[in-house]
């Protein structure tokens, strides 16, 4: 059984992207699913009589001030190679967590808790989900600033992480 | 060439326990797997006992939820998920596709070993105070969410709902990696229209459990939220229990059985597809002949991708839901029967022209093609909402979904691991064993769940711990005796196989690479296939997957699908 | 071309698909179906047959066609013209879906729309009106009384035997309401509609002969309208998990003619 | 009792429902009266021999029972029908069993003083039985007509409560004198 030399160049349709490209844009899906779900439960629970709607705390949008600030060094740091930069962004992104603690807070002190309005309770879980996803992205970011290793997918996921937050404040603050 | 390269392990543990080895990876999840399939077939045992001798009372009432309940999450979840789509499936697809490993070893190893903390939980919760969950496998609230609805729903629900996360966390993990290794690790040559048809619906299951599990994750967040955090999502407001009523309000049922069935019934394809493509490779090996209609069956498993998106709602027709919300979803779910026609079609044509080999293998594949067509048109009279309204919640709904998800995994499972077991261990399970096992299996499981379609019909309703007190149900329960005495004959045929497949692992007649003359990639790596799975080079592609000619002479009637440099 | 025996043959596998056909399409022959005693249950059957009728015969012809291609093919002979081209392979491929839309659509839109007006349609006025409510694991059946409204309802009153639905005493029209624990009594022959509500978690009023289920959401209430066509006492069940007494929810359904069931409601005397 | 013809059988005569048991003269049974507040410095000795209660003829007997924390509640089944044990309690770990005709006597035990924990059978819902959980043995449940006796309270200022299951909670301070017996009235009426 020779090696027949026919048909050894790439066939059409031999698209091969880079693995790390796939994982990160399927991942990105799975967290884009997730929040998807919680769309579709907030909007189903919405219209229910017990509704009582929150305003969004302060420190929920100076959080999301820090987030795209984080993003946007991210990215330079990305493009110049620059790892101060890159710290920084981490810096940043524990601040976000800080304000997000703060956020619950104002909202305790405003006497609303996980359970008193469903309006509350969203803010709290969806927080909290983000906040979990948010956090696995800081550690992936330290292992990449640590281990010097490829940090397109981590600063996509980083930005899609930022967008999330802004599409659930947009999401529950109308 | 697997992305990150990981040299050969040395030590034992590296080796056999974190092993990034996708072959012992899949060995790993298939021995897990066969553990829950005693557990879960165990608990089918006493249900059919509890059913058929109720007076008896074997089981108290809130045990036999719990039976029924773990029953069904471990046979969906720890056992076809585990064995077919995880076992087999790590296995296969970078021998297949001629690739050293996954694309991520060490995700790999990290998915095994998260789904391995959910099985203990899963057996831990059955001597939990109150017992295991008991509000069904879907878990509907408020029956899951309130600890005083059934004892079940107190600490038993929140392990469920834990080993629950974990296994979508290692699902997901799992079927990341499927997806990668498939778009990035394959043979040169190999574009997509040549992958063998297990490694597309390997593919296609991947993307559909990716992208159906999350929504099944919020609901699981919201549903421990409502039982532990006080919050109402799925609770609505008046529900009394001793005379109080919650402090619950404002939540709606439906909200999770939408969620929830959002991934349910992708989740069903997910486990079905990988069957179906296994049958596709097994029957080509041996009717000696390509597949007949690859193109169209792509095709057909991406409309079946796609058309599984959008149907869930079927399990919905009578729960309140909008009947014209149910009547498009009815329009939509009968659909699905088109392109599940082509692939019955293709595979029914697969034989036409052949020159059938009846190696064990083939007994498995050929029965397959059988339970496809009857459980697939089985699902017709549940799709069609007016229909539904009498079948729901009866035994013709356990009979269909036991056939597509129990029977159809169950049997093309059994079929891939006498087919590739050479490739595992380098030697070959026997053949007598084999057929006995097949005879003692595929008769029994296939007769008893076609029964089960009648006594659906005559009435009997499911989940009952006692069919005995209803006069409607009396026909149904005429076949009860019939149907358990062939489930206990199903359970005791399994010590066959068992024995058979730990004894030719050691024992079983040597082999070489190729024992069936089959074509696709992985019989031209050597059995068992070292680290690495090809010594050398790895092989090039240059023809499709099933180069057969049943005209050609006996031992050279086919061309393997790629050539080791 | 030789019969070499290296490759084990069974052509007589093609006899078990053969057994498989006459064995299912013997076995729905039967007719396992319960009669019929409501007038959409006879829509729902026919639907039921017709599915029957046409999934019976595709299943039938396949078995037929894989046992007749296992037994001509199984013996080994060397076979020419397996392969056929990929347009064939394409057209042949159309052949199941337009016969699988074509049955299934009809089964849904052709037989199933006429049954489906009837059992979502709109009800006639002069229905009949009762309430269902479903409990752990018991019916408690709810008459409007002479005044034919039902009285309000407040679950915070609720309590096992003294005042199982919660009735408000300050509501007049909750004066004369009856309350009747597992018994639903209907007039034959005219359109029944049943208000459904559940007190705890979801149960599902289903009368198999009938063929009427409809789940009972808390906090949600839900509506299923159906004709009885013959007196006479009829099972009621649970069809959705609601709990380890799921299975003893037994209550009846009392269809009688129309001034027997006024002599019984007028010998009932109102809950409160 | 109609839903279940095995438990009907069981009674000639119809029952009657124990829940709000009135004497001619007013007098209501079933009450649970117990020592709230001024033995907190005391010490007990927790009894070890079992209080009983069964499910018999489907009800349970008795309707209202006391028991100390720490002591061991039996609850046995009399019935050839099976029954299902819920108990609702808060403070204490609720739970739920069947037990089936002539089936082990099951054994409770409270750890934390709860009053009147309702104990149902989710098969037939009109069986309750209703227990009070206290640290002091001085306790009583208030007979048909009425009366009850909380044995030799040591002299002192004491709160009495009195609980029933529909009229809800009483309480009256009062001071023991070591003079003898004194007398001590709870009027329950329907809000």
């Amino acid at each position: 059984m020779s090696t027949s030399a026919i048909g050894l160049q790439p066939q059409a349709g031999d698209l091969r992207p880079r693995a790390g490209d796939v994982m990160c844009i399927t991942f990105l899906g799975v967290v884009a699913m997730l929040f998807a779900g919680f769309t579709a439960a907030y909007f189903i629970r919405r219209p229910s009589p017990d509704w009582v709607p929150i305003t969004i705390p302060a420190w929920g949008w100076i959080g999301t001030g820090a987030l795209v600030v984080s993003s946007t060094l991210l990215e330079r740091s990305r493009r110049r190679q620059d790892r101060g930069l890159l710290w920084a962004s981490i810096l940043l992104g524990v601040l976000f967590l800080g304000t997000q603690l703060l956020s619950w807070r104002e909202l305790s002190a405003a006497g609303v808790y996980l359970p008193s309005t469903p309006h509350g309770s969203f803010y709290f879980m969806l927080s909290a989900v983000h906040g979990v996803h948010l956090f696995g992205g800081l550690l992936a970011l330290i292992y990449t600033a640590t281990r010097r290793s490829e940090i397109r997918w981590v600063a996509g996921y980083w930005h899609f992480m930022g967008l999330t937050w802004l599409y659930t404040l947009l999401l529950l603050a109308n | 060439m697997a992305v990150e390269d990981h040299s050969a392990p040395t030590s034992f543990v590296k080796k056999y326990i974190f092993s990034q080895d996708h072959k012992v990876i899949g060995l790993q999840y298939i021995l897990t797997a066969l553990f829950m399939a005693i557990v879960g077939g165990w608990l089918a045992v006493m249900i059919r006992t509890q059913i058929t001798w109720p007076e008896k009372a074997m089981v108290t009432p809130e045990n036999y939820l719990s039976l029924v309940t773990m029953h069904g999450t471990i046979m969906v979840f720890f056992v076809v998920s585990l064995a077919l789509v995880s076992g087999l499936g790590n296995f296969l697809v970078p021998l297949m596709l001629g690739a050293r490993d996954m694309a991520y070893p060490f995700l790999n190893m990290l998915s095994y070993w998260t789904v391995v903390p959910a099985c203990f939980l899963v057996l831990v919760s059955f001597v939990v105070e109150g017992g295991a969950a008991a509000a069904g496998w879907t878990a509907y609230p408020p029956l899951s969410a309130l600890p005083e609805a059934v004892p079940g729903s107190g600490l038993g629900q929140t392990l469920w709902l834990l080993a629950m996360a974990l296994f979508i966390a290692s699902f997901t993990m799992g079927g990341l990696n499927y997806i990668a290794t498939v778009l990035n690790c394959r043979a040169k040559g190999m574009s997509l229209m040549r992958m063998p048809l297990t490694v597309w619906t390997y593919f296609m299951s991947a993307v559909l459990g990716v992208l159906s599990f999350p929504p099944l994750t919020a609901a699981a967040i919201m549903l421990l939220l409502d039982r532990h955090g006080g919050t109402s999502f799925f609770l609505p407001s008046g529900l009394v229990f001793n005379n109080e009523v919650l402090a619950h309000e404002g939540g709606t049922p439906l909200l999770f059985q939408h969620l929830f069935w959002f991934l349910g019934h992708p989740e069903v394809y997910v486990l079905v597809l990988p069957g179906i493509g296994i049958t596709f490779d097994l029957i080509a090996s041996f009717a000696r002949r390509p597949v007949f209609g690859y193109k169209t069956s792509v095709y057909a498993l991406w409309v079946v991708g796609f058309l599984s998106m959008i149907v869930w709602g079927h399990h919905m027709y009578v729960t309140g839901m909008n009947p014209y919300v149910g009547e498009y979803f009815s329009i939509a779910t009968v659909l699905i029967t088109a392109p599940f026609a082509v692939l019955g079609m293709n595979l029914v044509a697969s034989v036409w022209r052949s020159r059938i080999r009846m190696e064990v293998p083939m007994y498995w594949a050929l029965g397959t093609v059988a339970v496809i067509g009857l459980g697939g048109f089985g699902g017709l009279f549940l799709a069609t909402s007016i229909s539904d309204i009498y079948f729901h919640d009866s035994f013709f709904v356990v009979g269909h979904f036991h056939l597509m998800i129990g029977v159809v995994t169950v049997l093309s499972t059994f079929g891939a691991l006498y087919h590739w077991f050479p490739k595992m261990f380098g030697r070959v399970m026997n053949a007598g064993l084999g057929k006995l096992h097949f005879w003692l299996t595929y008769v029994p499981m296939v007769a008893l769940f076609f029964l089960m379609h009648l006594q659906g019909m005559s009435g009997l309703l499911r989940r009952y711990y006692d069919h005995s007190i209803y006069e409607f149900q009396a026909p149904g329960r005429e076949l009860a005796l019939v149907i358990t005495i062939l489930t206990y004959a199903a359970f005791a045929a399994q010590a066959i196989f068992f024995w058979n497949f730990f004894y030719s692992m050691f024992k079983g007649v040597k082999v070489g690479a190729n024992p069936w003359n089959a074509t696709t990639l992985e019989w031209t790596a050597p059995s068992p296939a070292p680290h690495g799975n090809w010594p050398g080079a790895l092989p090039v592609v240059d023809r499709h997957p099933y180069d057969y000619d049943p005209a050609a002479e006996e031992d050279s009637d086919y061309k393997p699908q790629g050539v080791v440099a | 071309m030789s019969e070499t025996t290296s490759h084990p043959r069974s052509p007589g596998f093609g006899i078990v698909f053969f057994l498989l056909g006459i064995v299912v399409v013997g076995g729905f022959g039967v007719g396992w179906l319960p009669e019929v005693k409501s007038a959409h249950g006879h829509g729902i059957d026919g639907v039921i047959r017709y599915l029957l009728g046409t999934t019976g015969a595709l299943f039938f012809l396949g078995c037929i066609v894989l046992g007749y291609f296992v037994m001509k093919y199984g013996r080994g002979e060397a076979q020419s013209g397996a392969i056929v081209s990929n347009r064939t392979q394409a057209i042949w491929a159309i052949v199941p879906v337009l016969v699988m839309c074509a049955i299934s659509e009809v089964g849904v839109l052709v037989m199933g729309l006429p049954v489906f007006a009837e059992v979502y349609g709109e009800a006639p006025d002069d229905a009949y009106e009762v309430e269902v409510v479903g409990k752990q694991f018991e019916w408690l059946v709810r008459y409007p009384g002479p005044d034919g409204v039902f009285g309000e309802v407040d679950h915070a009153k609720v309590h096992e035997t003294r005042n199982p639905l919660g009735l408000v005493k300050s509501d007049p029209a909750a004066q004369d309401d009856i309350v009747v624990r597992g018994k639903v009594h209907i007039p034959v022959d005219r359109m029944t509609v049943v208000r459904l509500r559940a007190l705890d978690v979801i149960h599902s009023f289903t009368v198999p002969l009938f063929r009427v289920k409809q789940d009972t959401l808390p906090g949600y209430t839900a509506y299923t309208q159906f004709t009885p066509e013959e007196v006479g006492i009829f099972e009621l069940a649970c069809a959705e998990l609601c709990g380890l007494g799921h299975y003893r929810m037994q209550g009846s359904v009392i269809v009688e003619s129309e001034e027997s069931l006024k002599n019984w409601l007028s010998e009932q005397e109102p809950w409160l | 009792m109609g839903s279940d013809p095995k438990c009907e059988g069981l009674h000639a005569e119809k029952l009657l429902d124990e829940s709000a048991l009135v004497g001619a003269g007013g007098e209501l049974a079933n009450v649970f009266v117990y020592v709230r507040k001024g033995l907190e410095g005391w010490k007990f000795a927790t009894p070890t021999e079992a209080v009983q209660v069964t499910q018999e003829g489907c009800t349970y007997v008795p309707h209202v029972l006391g028991v100390r924390v720490g002591q061991p509640l039996e609850i046995g089944n009399g019935d050839p029908v099976s029954h299902n044990v819920h108990g609702y309690a808060k403070k204490n770990p609720g739970f739920n069993q069947t037990q089936a005709p002539g089936a082990a006597v099951m054994t409770k035990v409270f750890n934390r003083s709860e009053v009147l924990v309702p104990l149902k059978c989710d098969i037939h819902g009109w069986m309750s039985t209703f227990v009070g959980v206290v640290e002091n043995p001085f306790f009583a449940v208030s007979a048909v007509d009425g009366s009850f006796d909380l044995g030799q309270l040591p002299p002192g200022d004491y709160q009495i409560a009195a609980r029933h299951e529909i009229f809800g909670l009483q309480k009256q301070d009062i001071t023991i004198t070591a003079a003898g017996a004194q007398t001590i009235e709870f009027s329950f009426s329907e809000e």
